[in-house]
């Protein structure tokens, strides 16, 4: 099991190599330059000196390919560099803000999983049912509401019904709960909507084809009770491949995270990307994008490990 | 409210941007200012209760020769920096030192401004001597820049990028701290030259990345003041939401957009084309419609209308662009098209991706240019690229800004300046006649000649078309009621040191 | 649609009973229908099923699901995929257990145990808390019968508990499920399509045909005796291990009616060479004394023997086809080994493991002859003909085509070669492309190889292929799944013929069609050899099919060839203990016969050719077996002129 | 042989005619057809809008800034007084153009990529696999954003042709996935031994037998990317990267100070998220009734 989990470990790493190199050369084709951008931004009539000046002081000028092995050699050593922006390391800008983001991952999380499995039951034993109709158009509907603007109609009706914003300052979760949630509960739903929908949708489906197995007409032949049939013999099997969806779905979850965050003014890690965006602040970008790879791969990762424990037919390498 | 000042309290207001450093003498953002200005002194500063009056900060008094080639200050005395360092005449020269002639690695936004400077002379640790090569109308609006901020020699000594990092200043206010995406505090600086003041015990700025953030904390009282400005839009809806807790603080901005041709490009090296397309542009119809939506409102020349050197508005009306007849206008663009041979003109108007006031100024000017049937396309890009584009020379039309802190027109105007004088020069333009219109205005000291050569300056350039402001910005500010001695001015660069604002609770 | 009708059966305790017919007759249904566990889209329109005199269809759900498992239990046909993946064998034997019997955890745990005792599975404990994917297909198939008994059920039927396992394990099964029911007094419906299995274990039988019982009877009544021309007809069309050499197979031509529109009167008329007019009316059992009835209108004429059952056989007419001398495909030495992960590791481990599919096999097939080619699956002959396809490339050995090397030949110098060899899969279902028209399927090698380059010419030509194997012209714009079974099949074998190859790989041409279908494949094949010359590499597990169909034999066990001979050479007297153990195995469809041979079965399971047996590869399982088995690797030897052993006790 | 033939011919089976697939798929999925309609009328609107809208969807009007829905402006307007009905008429080109072209676009190639890695297997397979795995690892709107920024901006026909690219990229990789896997299990299907087995060439084989039977996987996916392109360019534009004004398109409607009239013109914000989730929708449940009639495993 552990030798596995290092194993796999280690062949996540050129995949985040891979990341690295391409968005490093990508991010060089964007034009325009973020020295500009921090003397001219405003209006400054600056001399050309002092830009290249300032060039020079970040390192700028020296030849792309020099600039590529020294991040590159950063990387190896773990180091993920300086914001072209504010100048304070990238790890450091990141961890501010990661909290926040985190926190509403797992709560968009945490509701999906609530929500679904229920839903998505229901959907497949009442297959062709009213409810499965219900269920695919809320599902559905997960799939196609804008997350930004859901999060936008949720802020009108809180407005428009109790007259209420949720407040803007972020409190940690162990400071004050309350504070924390009415104000992080709102992104959350705005976010957790599609991934719920998702992994209800597969759920459903799975659920199907499990009931159509061989096993499951074995069981009722064996006189077990329905409930036992569903619960025991059937959904069981029908989770594993939900799990793989939410491993996967976690892709989305980061691109609602950037939205909503704009929608509710959250600090956090969706926020700082289109900001450094729109900065041309490379490092930041960088440093960001690898780290969410990062957490992508991971959570894959614990997926199959997820997997394991419940597939018996998946056996630990030695 | 002429109110007997209370002491005491914390204060909270929001900063809508989040400065990436805190040296104004590298900056020109709004963001920087309204983080550093309580903790520093200037030398001079703009008295806003009779701007653009001027009065001393860390000057008691100063003294200009006849021949206006020296300034000679009088400092106050007994000026401790933070840290305890008495303040003398040596920190004036060092910090005018860094603007003037920044040293290797050191970012000066002024070095131009304080090319006219020759030397800086510290006689004794109260008095310092700025002597110029030339003479230079605007020199003194310079000393009261609140950019030029005054560090100390010691610190400049020990690291000339000091200030970017760290803050040692003499201002009413002292550093406690700045928590990233957060916010900054300060606390009252004990023995700030100023007997009696700050009145605040301490405050904090808080950064609030969204206009709709940064309302619903006005409203829920988390902030009691925002400083640069909010649209109208906003204002009627605080008006709405808080009724009379709230204040409302208006006048017209020193910040202007602009179009801008590039002239290198055909067919906009062809005055009459340009022309066509200024016509076009309903200024006096398309204010009163953005007044409604947007932070732009006044229609204006070269400079800010209504402060001393602006052209009146009957003068106005007689400038291309700027005719209240748009049939006639119209008419006459759509002529000139044709004579130009460019009746179905098609081309891209560059533009910044910010939503106010840019955005609508693009649509806005796509409207009218449809309406001379030529076809526009709108391009919006961040801030790198369009800059990038912008001096690259790759672009046709553009909309550009100015961003001032006063109404001297020397700082507008070098806008203005042929590019072999001014690199900076987006449209590319050589033109003899409007750098001596500048010269001249620059050295001339008579203010109303000095109005002349600027509105012939204004003329020639309307005339060739180069670039025209569009239309100025109307700052509103809201502060709840409670907030006082914090006042209006035309420029959200000014008057942000907190020495006077205190809290009515 | 109707799926069953007008079947009634009585069951007696400790009896077999055995329900045979074509798949499709709605065996199966009368089954799923007895547990009441159709799907929601079948019900019963109406009849009674009495257990002990009450009437099942007469309970309510609760009361039917506490009779599930305790009073009737049910086996299914795929073991693999019958049991739950995610649940322990004990849990899954001790479910019905704890649910009816309200029995303790231990209590239910030591039944269990006791149960895997019964069935023959030995060190219970380990295997309880073992998951179905650790079992091979006979020891889920002993689980699914030790839950069956689990509750001491009354009734047990098992719906082709044997198809999907091979001869040697589907004999363990069978001997151990007869000696159940009779010990314990168990009644035991079998239901199959194999005939042999009948005759050896059905004490009654009924013949089912088009959703009807056409004939019931003692199997002693149905094949000595069989009255119904279905019955009489499906006994001629399965070749039999005891017939001379030579026959051809009488077959029963056509396919069984759509049951969504049946025809009224006897639903075997459209396909019996003996009907009348009379046979359009319809018709109900007729009783014939001893509780032997049949469904015909002629069944006196034919009971009294004055109207003899006569059925068209294939070709007649048609000469033997002429073996040569020079040998047209040799294959010498030939190895195939797959990498794979071992087994168990999951994908967790990516450690691989070698699959000795074929390892070091020599033959050689003359022209015009016919190699038949026996072993239980995975025993490697698949692969065998993929190779000889060159579909997978040879790990070891040489195969020489007409004398020359083609084992490492490339693409191109294939693309010569590939027009001689051709292949017909077992599948039909799988081997035609779902996407494109019989005529596409057909006319496709004809265009790329500009054998008929022009449109018109090559319509014709898709016709005449057609016709050959017996279909029609029109149907060649039909899609493949708008085709039975049968015809699919003689779609591939127009496919592969339109290449007019030399040597044809045939993988199991037959084994996944019905016994009076295969009986017209196999005819067809033989005629088309007799006809064109052809050399048929023949590979198929039904010992009495490769019997009929080829001149020699060889019989594969774990990757190696044990023997090969001439057919009846090896069937009258086999010298390898595995080919023995093979022939008794399989059951012939003759009661006689069956009841009069002792009971035996292979013991052990095949070994997994990831790991096979030190020396020869059949010791662990071989009766015969001594020390050097378990050392040296039996030399193939000549014992006699043309007949090759690989035993060192053979002889 | 002959006589065979006859007695076949006798009796050979009666088929029902073949269906014609598309009153079929009504029948079978009636849901599906129904968002078909939807879907068709978004179709003529985006192509035909001039007949449709009231309004000139660029054209400012300073006299009716945020005017409430009314009879002469069903949907109100915006803060320029332009018609917001005029505007979600001519948006749904916008989104049909960028949805089919980018959708079209990711799922062709990584189709191709897909089938490829699946028939060849081997080097090629484990390198698209690579390829495919970091695709996988950018978040997908981030991607975009990369994507959208690095490339210049480049407009043929009035369509913004590195957005569709920046949003096709994220496609790539899952629809890759997919039909590999597909194309895997085609793969060891004995039709294309046969093929094999009759020395047909490997393109031959890819284009006639094998990509004809990983359509049903593509098609789908194809019509579920087309939902999701839609929404990856609302939310490009939301957020200022997409298309730009005064362009009809409806994440722009909802973006920039957009948020800040929410209070005295709510209509600015609900219609256009409207328009964008009705849109997604039917194309989302197409694609679903799609699969649930192409696929088996689905059927009852
Ligand atoms: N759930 C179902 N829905 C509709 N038709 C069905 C269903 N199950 C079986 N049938 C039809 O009923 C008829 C009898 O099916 P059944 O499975 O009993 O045949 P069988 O004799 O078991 O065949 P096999 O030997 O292949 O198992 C077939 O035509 C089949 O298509
Ligand atoms: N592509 C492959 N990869 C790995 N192992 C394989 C592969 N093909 C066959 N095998 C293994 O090789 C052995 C022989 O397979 P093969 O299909 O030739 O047996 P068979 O005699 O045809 O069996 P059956 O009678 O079931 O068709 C089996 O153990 C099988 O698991
Ligand atoms: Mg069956
Ligand atoms: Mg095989």
């Amino acid at each position: 099991m552990l030798v596995y989990t290092l194993k796999r470990l280690l062949l996540t790493i050129p995949t985040l190599i891979g990341v690295a190199v391409l968005l490093f050369f990508m991010l060089r084709i964007v034009p325009g330059d973020i020295v500009e951008v921090k003397l001219r931004g405003d209006g400054g009539n600056v001399t050309q000196e002092v830009v290249d000046a300032e060039r020079k002081r970040l390192g700028l000028d020296r030849p792309l390919i020099v600039q590529f092995g020294d991040y590159m050699w950063g990387l190896a050593r773990g180091d993920l560099g300086i914001s072209m922006w504010t100048e304070r390391p990238v790890i450091e800008e990141i961890l501010i803000r990661l909290e926040l983001s985190l926190e509403v991952a797992i709560l968009a999380t945490i509701f999906a999983t609530l929500i679904s499995i229920p839903l998505g039951t229901a959907a497949a034993l009442f297959r062709n049912t009213w409810i499965d109709y219900v269920v695919r158009i809320i599902t559905i509907g997960g799939l196609s509401i804008p997350s930004f603007w859901f999060g936008m109609i949720i802020m009108l009706s809180l407005l428009a019904l109790f007259n209420w914003l949720p407040p803007i300052t972020f409190t940690p979760i162990y400071e004050d709960p309350v504070a924390n949630l009415s104000q992080l509960i709102w992104p959350a739903l705005a976010v957790g909507y599609r991934y719920c929908a998702v992994t209800a949708r597969m759920i459903r489906s799975s659920l199907l084809e499990v009931l159509a197995e061989d096993y499951i007409r074995t069981a009722r032949a064996k006189g077990v009770y329905e409930k036992l049939v569903v619960s025991r013999h059937a959904l069981r099997n029908a989770l594993l491949p939900a799990i793989t969806v939410m491993g996967l779905e976690f892709a989305f979850l980061i691109g609602g995270l950037v939205v909503t965050e704009q929608v509710f003014n959250l600090n956090g890690i969706g926020q700082l990307f289109v900001q450094s965006v729109s900065r041309n602040d490379f490092m930041l970008i960088q440093g960001m994008v690898i780290m969410i790879a990062g957490f992508y791969v991971i959570i894959n990762l614990v997926v199959d490990l997820l997997y394991a424990v419940f597939d018996p037919r998946i056996r630990y390498g030695n | 409210e002429a109110q007997q000042p209370k002491r005491g309290g914390h204060f909270n207001f929001a900063i809508s941007a989040e400065t990436p450093q805190y040296d104004p003498h590298g900056s020109d953002t709004y963001a920087t200012l309204h983080f550093s200005s309580p903790f520093y002194s200037t030398l001079l500063r703009y008295n806003l209760s009779k701007f653009p009056e001027i009065e001393g900060d860390l000057a008691k008094s100063w003294t200009i020769s006849p021949d206006k080639l020296t300034y000679t200050f009088t400092l106050h005395e007994g000026v401790k920096f933070h840290d305890g360092t008495p303040f003398t005449s040596a920190d004036i020269k060092a910090t005018y030192d860094r603007l003037r002639a920044p040293p290797q690695g050191v970012v000066s936004n002024r070095r131009a401004t304080f090319a006219d400077i020759e030397s800086i002379e510290t006689p004794n640790p109260t008095t310092v001597v700025f002597k110029l090569s030339k003479a230079n109308s605007s020199m003194l609006d310079h000393f009261a820049s609140p950019w030029n901020t005054v560090y100390s020699a010691k610190d400049l000594a020990a690291d000339p990028n000091f200030p970017r990092t760290k803050i040692n200043g003499t201002g009413p206010f002292t550093f406690v701290e700045h928590v990233k995406g957060s916010h900054v505090a300060g606390k009252r600086n004990e023995n700030y030259f100023k007997k009696g003041l700050p009145y605040l015990d301490s405050y904090r700025g808080i950064f609030t990345l969204q206009a709709a953030a940064m309302l619903n904390a006005l409203q829920g009282g988390q902030v009691l003041a925002e400083f640069r400005g909010v649209s109208p839009a906003d204002r009627d809806r605080m008006v709405a939401a808080m009724g009379d807790k709230l204040r409302v603080e208006e006048s017209s901005w020193t910040l202007n957009l602009l179009v801008l041709f590039n002239t290198e490009k055909p067919p906009f090296n062809d005055v009459r084309v340009r022309r066509a397309l200024l016509m076009a542009i309903d200024r006096w119809g398309g204010s009163q419609g953005l007044a409604k939506i947007s932070t732009l409102r006044a229609v204006g020349g070269v400079v800010r209308p209504g402060s001393p050197l602006a052209t009146p508005e009957a003068e106005l009306v007689k400038l291309p662009g700027f005719s209240k007849d748009m049939k006639a206008a119209r008419a006459e663009a759509r002529r000139l098209l044709k004579e130009a041979g460019q009746e179905n003109l098609k081309f891209v108007l560059w533009n910044r991706n910010l939503a106010m006031p840019y955005t609508p100024a693009g649509i806005f000017l796509v409207d009218q240019w449809r309406q001379i049937g030529v076809e526009v396309e709108h391009k919006q890009s961040d801030t790198a690229p369009y800059i990038a584009a912008m001096r690259s020379g790759n672009y046709e039309v553009a909309i550009d800004f100015s961003n001032l802190f006063n109404d001297d027109p020397t700082l507008s105007l070098t806008k203005y300046l042929s590019a072999s004088k001014n690199p900076l020069n987006l449209s590319r333009y050589d033109d003899a006649e409007i750098d001596k219109l500048y010269e001249l205005q620059l050295r001339e000291t008579d203010l109303q000649k000095r109005r002349g050569y600027i509105q012939a300056l204004e003329k020639r350039l309307f005339e060739q078309a180069y670039k025209q402001p569009l239309l100025w910005w109307h700052r509103i500010v809201l502060t709840h009621k409670t907030v006082m001695g914090w006042k209006m001015s035309p420029s959200h660069n000014l008057g942000q040191d907190l020495a006077e604002v205190w809290l009515n609770q | 649609m109707r799926a069953v009708q007008g079947v009634s059966y009585t069951v007696n305790r400790g009896e077999v009973v055995a329900i045979v017919g074509e798949s499709g007759c709605g065996k199966s249904v009368s089954a799923l229908t007895m547990m009441r566990l159709l799907a929601k889209t079948g019900r019963v329109t109406n009849g009674r099923i009495l257990l002990e005199g009450r009437n099942l269809l007469e309970l309510s759900d609760e009361e039917m699901r506490a009779v599930r498992g305790h009073e009737i239990s049910m086996i299914f046909q795929e073991p693999m995929t019958s049991l739950n993946p995610v649940l322990s064998i004990g849990m899954q034997i001790m479910e019905p257990l704890l649910i009816h019997l309200k029995m303790s955890e231990e209590d239910a745990k030591k039944r269990a145990l006791e149960l895997m005792q019964q069935v023959g599975i030995t060190d219970g404990e380990r295997r309880l808390s073992q998951y179905p994917h650790q079992l091979s297909g006979g020891m889920r198939q002993r689980v699914m019968i030790a839950i069956g008994l689990a509750c001491k059920p009354k009734l047990i039927i098992a719906d082709e508990p044997t198809t999907a396992l091979d001869v040697t394990i589907q004999a363990q099964i069978l001997e151990l499920m007869k000696n159940l029911s009779r010990d314990l007094g168990i009644a035991l419906i079998i239901i199959t399509h194999n005939l042999g299995i009948v005759a050896r274990y059905a004490d009654r039988v009924n013949v089912m045909y088009a959703a009807n019982i056409i004939e019931k009877g003692t199997a002693d009544d149905i094949f000595l005796k069989p009255a119904h021309p279905y019955t009489n007809g499906l006994m001629r069309s399965v070749p039999r291990l005891d017939e001379p050499r030579g026959t051809k197979l009488q077959t029963i031509e056509g396919l069984p009616p759509d049951l969504r529109m049946p025809p009224e009167g006897c639903r075997f008329a459209p396909r019996c060479p003996h009907r009348i007019e009379k046979c359009s009316q319809p018709i109900s059992l007729v009783d014939l004394g001893g509780g032997h009835e049949a469904r015909c209108h002629r069944v006196q004429e034919i009971f009294s023997g004055s109207l003899k059952v006569e059925f068209p056989s294939g070709s007649s007419g048609h000469a033997e086809a002429k073996v040569g001398t020079t040998p047209i495909l040799e294959v010498s030495g030939l190895k195939k080994f797959f990498g794979v992960k071992a087994a168990g590791a999951g994908f967790f481990s990516s450690e691989m493991a070698t699959v000795r599919a074929v390892d070091d096999v020599s033959f050689s097939i003359a022209e015009g002859e016919t190699l038949g080619l026996v072993g239980e699956s995975g025993c490697g002959k698949t692969t065998v003909g993929r190779v000889v396809l060159r579909l997978d490339e040879a790990t070891g050995g040489t195969i020489k085509f007409n004398g020359t090397d083609v084992t490492h030949h490339s693409g191109r110098e294939m693309r010569g070669l590939r027009r001689k060899i051709q292949v017909i899969f077992q599948d039909p279902y799988s081997s035609l492309n779902p996407r494109m028209t019989v005529g596409e399927i057909i006319g496709e090698p004809l265009k790329v190889y500009g054998i008929v380059p022009e449109k018109k010419a090559r319509l014709d030509r898709i016709g005449e292929l057609l016709t050959q194997v017996g279909l029609f012209a029109y149907m060649s714009e039909r899609y493949p799944h708008e085709l039975s079974g049968g015809q699919r099949q003689r779609v591939g074998i127009a496919r592969a013929l339109a290449l007019e190859p030399s040597l044809i790989v045939c993988d199991e041409p037959v084994s996944a069609l019905d016994v009076s279908i295969q009986g017209q494949v196999i005819n067809l094949l033989e005629d088309l050899q007799a006809r064109f010359g052809l050399t048929y590499l023949f590979i198929a597990h039904d010992l009495a099919v490769v019997r009929h169909i080829s001149d020699r034999v060889a019989v594969m066990y774990l990757g190696k060839i044990m023997e090969l001979a001439d057919r009846d050479e090896i069937y009258r007297q086999p010298l390898h203990p595995y080919t023995k153990a093979l022939l008794d195995a399989a059951p012939i469809p003759d009661p006689r016969v069956e009841k009069a041979r002792a009971p035996r079965a292979l013991r052990g399971e095949i070994p997994s050719p990831l790991t096979p047996p030190s020396g020869c590869v059949f010791h662990t399982r071989c009766p015969i077996a001594t020390d050097i088995c378990k050392q040296d690797v039996p030399k193939i030897r000549e014992l006699k002129t043309g007949h090759l052993v690989a035993c060192h006790h053979a002889g | 042989m002959a006589d065979n033939t006859q007695v076949m011919s006798a009796n050979s089976i009666v088929l029902p005619r073949r269906p014609n697939p598309v009153m079929h798929f009504v029948r079978e999925q009636p849901m599906g057809a129904a968002s078909f309609v939807v879907i068709a009328l978004m179709m003529f609107a985006g192509l035909f809008p001039q007949y449709v809208a009231p309004y000139d969807p660029l054209s400012i009007n300073f006299a009716a800034i945020l005017a409430a829905p009314s009879w002469d402006h069903w949907l109100g307007t915006d803060a320029f007084g332009r018609d917001i009905l005029s505007r979600i008429i001519y948006g749904s080109r916008t989104a049909l153009v960028i949805g089919f072209a980018s959708s079209l676009l990711g799922s062709s190639i990584g189709a191709v990529l897909g089938i490829a890695s699946a028939y060849f297997g081997g080097r090629i397979d484990t390198w698209i696999q690579r390829f495919v795995d970091i695709l996988l690892a950018f978040p997908i709107i981030v991607l975009a954003l990369v994507v959208v920024a690095a490339l210049r901006k480049t407009v043929i026909y009035g369509v913004d042709v590195n957005l569709i690219i920046a949003i096709a990229i994220p496609i790539i990789p899952r629809v890759a996935r997919v039909v590999r896997a597909a194309a895997l299990s085609v793969n060891v299907m004995p039709y294309i031994d046969a093929a094999r087995a009759a020395g047909y060439s490997d393109t031959r084989i890819i284009f006639r037998h094998m990509a004809p039977n990983v359509v049903a996987p593509f098609l789908i996916m194809f019509t579920a990317f087309i939902a999701q392109a839609i929404l990856l360019e609302a939310s490009l534009s939301f957020l200022g990267l997409g298309v730009t004004e005064p362009t009809a398109a409806w994440g722009l409607m909802l973006s920039g100070n957009a948020a800040d009239f929410f209070r005295e013109a709510p209509w600015m914000i609900i219609f256009p998220g409207v328009a964008i989730s009705l849109a997604v929708f039917a194309f989302n449940l197409f694609g679903d009734s799609l699969r649930d009639y192409l696929d088996p495993r689905f059927k009852t």
